[in-house]
């Protein structure tokens, strides 16, 4: 049987694979054994209640959908007296996503939340509905390493930084959350995105953007926690269009040590538990012991002469 | 429990007929149906029944699920869509929906023949609810409301309570789910277009009737904004308390995601709730009508 | 009748629709009608010859296509001699992209395509699978500022540059572009991606590194072309996952004046007449009388009330 | 020409088999056909037959088709997949293909069924040419390579040429196309896993004598490397020209991407060529097997 434990930092997480922070709550507890996670991930909290943004919230596209909350919630104190409780009725680590728009205050916030019921303070500076171009800390290393500092400051949890995808060089944000403090980063959040509605010439969304959420992006969400893998010494949860064992597999080959799962969970609610059945099954078929032998064990090692490779079979 | 057979597109744990629950304790279940029948009622609503593990049977009145609908066009849907219980049938261990064939999942959900596989979830929400001092309630519903509002007939008569349907229709053809109201003893009333009787004004004046004869001990209705509003502002004279099923676009059905929710008003207070948790049946009075 | 044609600079097309660059050739004849089209577009040619990339060159993945050719060609004496005239045969515009990490080559290219026979220069700044981290000028915008500005003295021709997606900041791209002379922009070029099989644990694709091609990517490019469409004044082209003549629609909505159609193609080889004729009767219809109404009139205005919003119907 | 129905998720001007030929000088065409039958052969293979437009009956011997496979699993397939046609069948209109079913696209394409639509463009690329001097072939196929050498019995029949098939199996029971070439006269060697006949040395001993025969005039073959090495071989050695049809992955089917591309041999140089351009078929003495 294999070892399907995986460590991020000085935490152990039974399994790699947790809920993504907004797609997932204890509610989930209704269809699947919550205790079978490797974390429970909490949606993002911000300090003050929030009622989000306008709907519609969820547009279909071609391939996926795209969303845009605005992060609503009743505040800390809601959070520590009534989700909080909710959790801890489980057993695996309680992982807190938090965000705000202000360095300050995130830093308040992370305090706050620095209680010992929560395992791990996930701090989401990559949200990108909220705002477009600033206060989306992680599309500038600058902005990361200065809100990462921050938050370090704050607090003795292990502190994990979720990124955006929509950067351009993500390796220098990963590596600048890492210099900040970071104790892992989450890769990624949601693609930036605008479906505008051609009967009506309005933008599907009541937010106008959205995030992109779909299958169809795991292969560049997979280039890029390969990427920084090779750049960064820190765990990396890989996050985006996981649908299958397999997917949590490829992942872990390019370089993450654990994972986090939205989508799937919405399309297949019995997904998250299934997907661990099929990865210890995946790996007991192949005589995998550890599953964490499997972390950045990609074989690139390639072969380069294009005349060579093109008189090879397909 | 169905083989996890990791070569599929996605992962799923999803519970067949004959499959033991694997999770007895747990209110909700993701169920690989068998499609029994899919027919058309008229020219635009389809009822499918669906052979289906028992433990979908449990689904309560305004409960619903949330369907995993085929393509229509080999193009994938990638999101379920949620529809309201229309019958559960204990004896032959079916569940079944009355739907509209309108965008890509419900075409696609139009697609399915006898002994497909179709993919559900739920139950889930909250559904309708009957005080024990009710003994007669009036439901008035409009157009696919009419589904959502014909489980109720079954939990009345059950639970011996007297019903009024006010079946609201643009022309008899169209009237849905006469025949399952009929079947649990309903006074029927239908009220059309076509002749006009379907106008608030009319609908207002049946009601108020019903309320003279004592028929009226509390309002449900569904699918349309004019006669919630009717319905809100009749029961809030009357004292007349009453339910409302709501729709909203769901993405989780859990409660998880946050894209469901709707406006209410709570003791002049607007808030928002979730459609697919709080709801989709919610008190009447704190309705906002749109 | 609708009017389709559109303006891109002193360039007129009769339609707005063409193909993407790479993804079609004069060989496209044996089943569609080319004088049909708004312009040809040659795939892009580099200055000497290549063999490009090693096999395998494109995998399928969830939602769409990774591919990784590598820009093979014969060089420009070969192009000037046996495949301008196989364009020429045919009467729309003929817009030639061309490469180089070199700028000073680029520039001599550039130089030696301005040709009569052609019509418009396109500059492939973008090519993801080239170099993943140089090189690729449209990542940066110093880099793209200088490299444009080099092919803006080298030829009159107009100047097309086409971007990269996998640029952050897109917007100080697109400006930078413009600033350089550029007459428009090409949006986008494909994402950088990685697959990686796990049943050997090796890229599924000979250069390791693709780009991603598909429908489901639309909302995004989408976005991107709204977001400069705001800030750039030169035409943009909207290139990335169009299908249907209300995609063509929708990126005209959001700001571009003409499209780019890659993937559709492959799946339907007579998608882009018909796209053509479908954008026709889609106007027609609507009582557009010009094509060119559409760019940027998406009505984004919006509702910002969020209880407002979410007391409103479905 | 059909409709295009822009509400679809794609457009496309497809030919139905009803419609007039929009471009009638234009060698290919996207075509919507109609299923006839869709068999099993044996356990790993099925036989498709296709009700065409009559433009696609142009196919000659060697070309393929690209195939816009259905969803095995719900989920979509983006990428059409290439086959070479395995009978043209002029009377009824009909293309068939032969078929193993694999991955994704051919596991979809085994889910159609008699009256199904199913897109399909070509035919494209560069088929099997006979020359005149030719009196009689040898053609050598295993497995799949079988369903693309099938047509050429019925090109050498058209013409005249005899023809000796080496069919190369693991087992009796998966010899394919015999009955094709046996229906076009065809002398039949079948050589199998089972009995050591299908050893390379056997075969090369059956190809000597054929040669010894005068009945080699030249070699034809595809699905096999082994075999394409021994056929290059020998045909180098006694002077015998040949053909091979050769895979590769694809994207566009028309020569524009490059994908497709495999390593030659010309003169010493080693070039590449697009599979579905400057092939498939190809000379056998520039293949470079693998
Ligand atoms: C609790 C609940 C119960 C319902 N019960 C029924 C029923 O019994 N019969 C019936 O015909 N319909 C019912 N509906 C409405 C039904 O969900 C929509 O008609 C259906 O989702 C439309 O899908 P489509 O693919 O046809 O449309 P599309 O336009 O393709 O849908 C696009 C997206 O919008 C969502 N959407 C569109 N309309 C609605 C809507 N009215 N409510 C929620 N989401 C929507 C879809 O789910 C999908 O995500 C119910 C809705 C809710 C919320
Ligand atoms: C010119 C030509 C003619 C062919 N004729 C036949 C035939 O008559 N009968 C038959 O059974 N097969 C034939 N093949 C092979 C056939 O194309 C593949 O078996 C098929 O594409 C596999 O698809 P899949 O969905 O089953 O596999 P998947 O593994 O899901 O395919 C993944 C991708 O790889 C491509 N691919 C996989 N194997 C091959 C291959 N061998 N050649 C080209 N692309 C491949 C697919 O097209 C697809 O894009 C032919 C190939 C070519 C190039
Ligand atoms: C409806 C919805 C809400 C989300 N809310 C949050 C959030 O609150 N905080 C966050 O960090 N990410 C949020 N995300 C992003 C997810 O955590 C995850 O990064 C993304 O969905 C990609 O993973 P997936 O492809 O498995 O869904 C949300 C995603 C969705 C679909
Ligand atoms: C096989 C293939 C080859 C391509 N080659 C080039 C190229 O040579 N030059 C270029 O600028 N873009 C190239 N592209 C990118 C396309 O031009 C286009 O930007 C991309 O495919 C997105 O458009 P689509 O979604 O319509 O396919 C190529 C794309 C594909 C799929
Ligand atoms: S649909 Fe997710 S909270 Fe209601
Ligand atoms: S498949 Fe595109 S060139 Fe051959």
């Amino acid at each position: 049987m294999v070892d399907l434990s995986v460590k991020i930092g000085d935490l152990t997480l039974q399994n790699p694979v947790t809920p993504a922070s907004g797609a997932f709550s204890w509610e989930y507890a209704d269809i699947i054994d919550l205790n079978r996670l490797g974390g429970l991930v909490a949606k993002t909290i911000c300090r003050e209640p929030r009622f989000g943004n306008p709907t519609p919230r969820m547009a279909e596209t071609e391939a996926g959908i795209i969303q845009s909350i605005g992060l609503p919630g009743k505040g800390i104190n809601y959070f520590l007296e009534n989700i909080v409780p909710e959790y801890k009725k489980f057993t695996p680590p309680l992982i807190v996503s938090c965000s705000s728009e202000d360095p300050e205050e995130f830093a308040v916030l992370t305090k706050e939340l620095s209680i010992p019921e929560v395992d791990v303070v996930e701090c989401n500076i990559s949200c990108p509905t909220r705002n477009t171009t600033g206060g989306n800390f992680s599309l500038n290393s600058e902005h990361t390493k200065s809100v990462v500092g921050k938050l370090r400051e704050a607090t003795d949890k292990p502190l994990w930084a979720k990124l955006s995808p929509n950067a351009g060089d993500l390796v220098s944000i990963a590596l600048a959350a890492e210099e900040a403090g970071a104790d892992a980063v989450c890769i990624a959040n949601t693609f930036l995105s605008l479906k505008i509605r051609t009967d009506n010439f309005k933008p599907a969304l009541g937010n106008k953007y959205g995030g992109m959420v779909s299958p169809a992006l795991k292969p560049i969400v997979v280039r890029m926690v390969y990427q920084c893998a090779k750049e960064v010494k820190i765990p990396i949860i890989g996050i985006g269009g996981i649908t299958k064992a397999e997917d949590v597999v490829e992942y872990m080959l390019a370089g993450a040590s654990a994972v986090g799962i939205g989508y799937a969970g919405f399309r297949n609610p019995s997904a998250l538990t299934s997907i661990i059945d099929d990865l210890e099954a995946w790996c007991d078929s192949r005589g995998i012991e550890r599953v964490s032998d499997l972390i950045g064990a990609v074989d690139d090692d390639m072969e380069m002469d294009t005349l060579n490779a093109a008189s090879a079979g397909v | 429990m169905a083989g996890h057979v990791i070569e599929d597109s996605y992962s799923t744990a999803a519970i067949r007929i004959e499959d033991q629950d694997p999770e007895p304790s747990r209110p909700v279940g993701e169920f690989i149906c068998n499609v029994a029948t899919n027919d058309w009622v008229n020219d635009e609503y389809k009822l499918i029944s669906l052979d289906v593990h028992e433990k979908a049977l449990t689904a309560a009145a305004g409960q619903f699920f949330h369907l995993l609908c085929p393509s229509p066009d080999g193009a994938e849907v990638w999101m379920r869509r949620p529809m309201s219980v229309y019958r559960v049938d204990k004896q032959n261990r079916r569940v079944e929906f009355l739907y509209k064939c309108e965008g890509r999942g419900t075409k696609g959900m139009s697609t399915l023949e006898a002994g497909d596989e179709f993919n559900i979830s739920g139950p889930l929400g909250i559904g309708f609810w009957l005080k024990p001092e009710w003994k007669n309630i009036v439901v008035l519903g409009r157009g696919v409301g009419l589904a959502t509002l014909a489980p109720l007939s079954q939990l009345a008569s059950d639970q011996g309570v007297g019903i009024t349907a006010i079946l609201s229709a643009r022309n008899p053809d169209v009237v849905m789910s006469r025949d399952l109201f009929q079947s649990y003893n309903a006074d029927i009333i239908e009220v059309l277009d076509t002749d006009g009787s379907s106008e608030v004004s009319n609908v207002e004046r049946i009601i108020q009737s019903l309320i003279g004869e004592g028929k009226a001990d509390a309002f449900f209705t569904c699918g349309s904004n004019r006669l919630l509003n009717l319905m809100k502002q009749m029961g809030k004279k009357h004292g007349i308390p009453g339910q409302v099923a709501m729709e909203q676009i769901m993405v989780c059905g859990f409660g998880a995601c946050y894209v469901c929710v709707r406006t209410f008003e709570i003791d002049g207070d607007r808030v928002l709730k979730r459609v697919c948790r709080e709801g989709p049946v919610f008190n009447m009075e704190e309705a906002v009508g749109w």
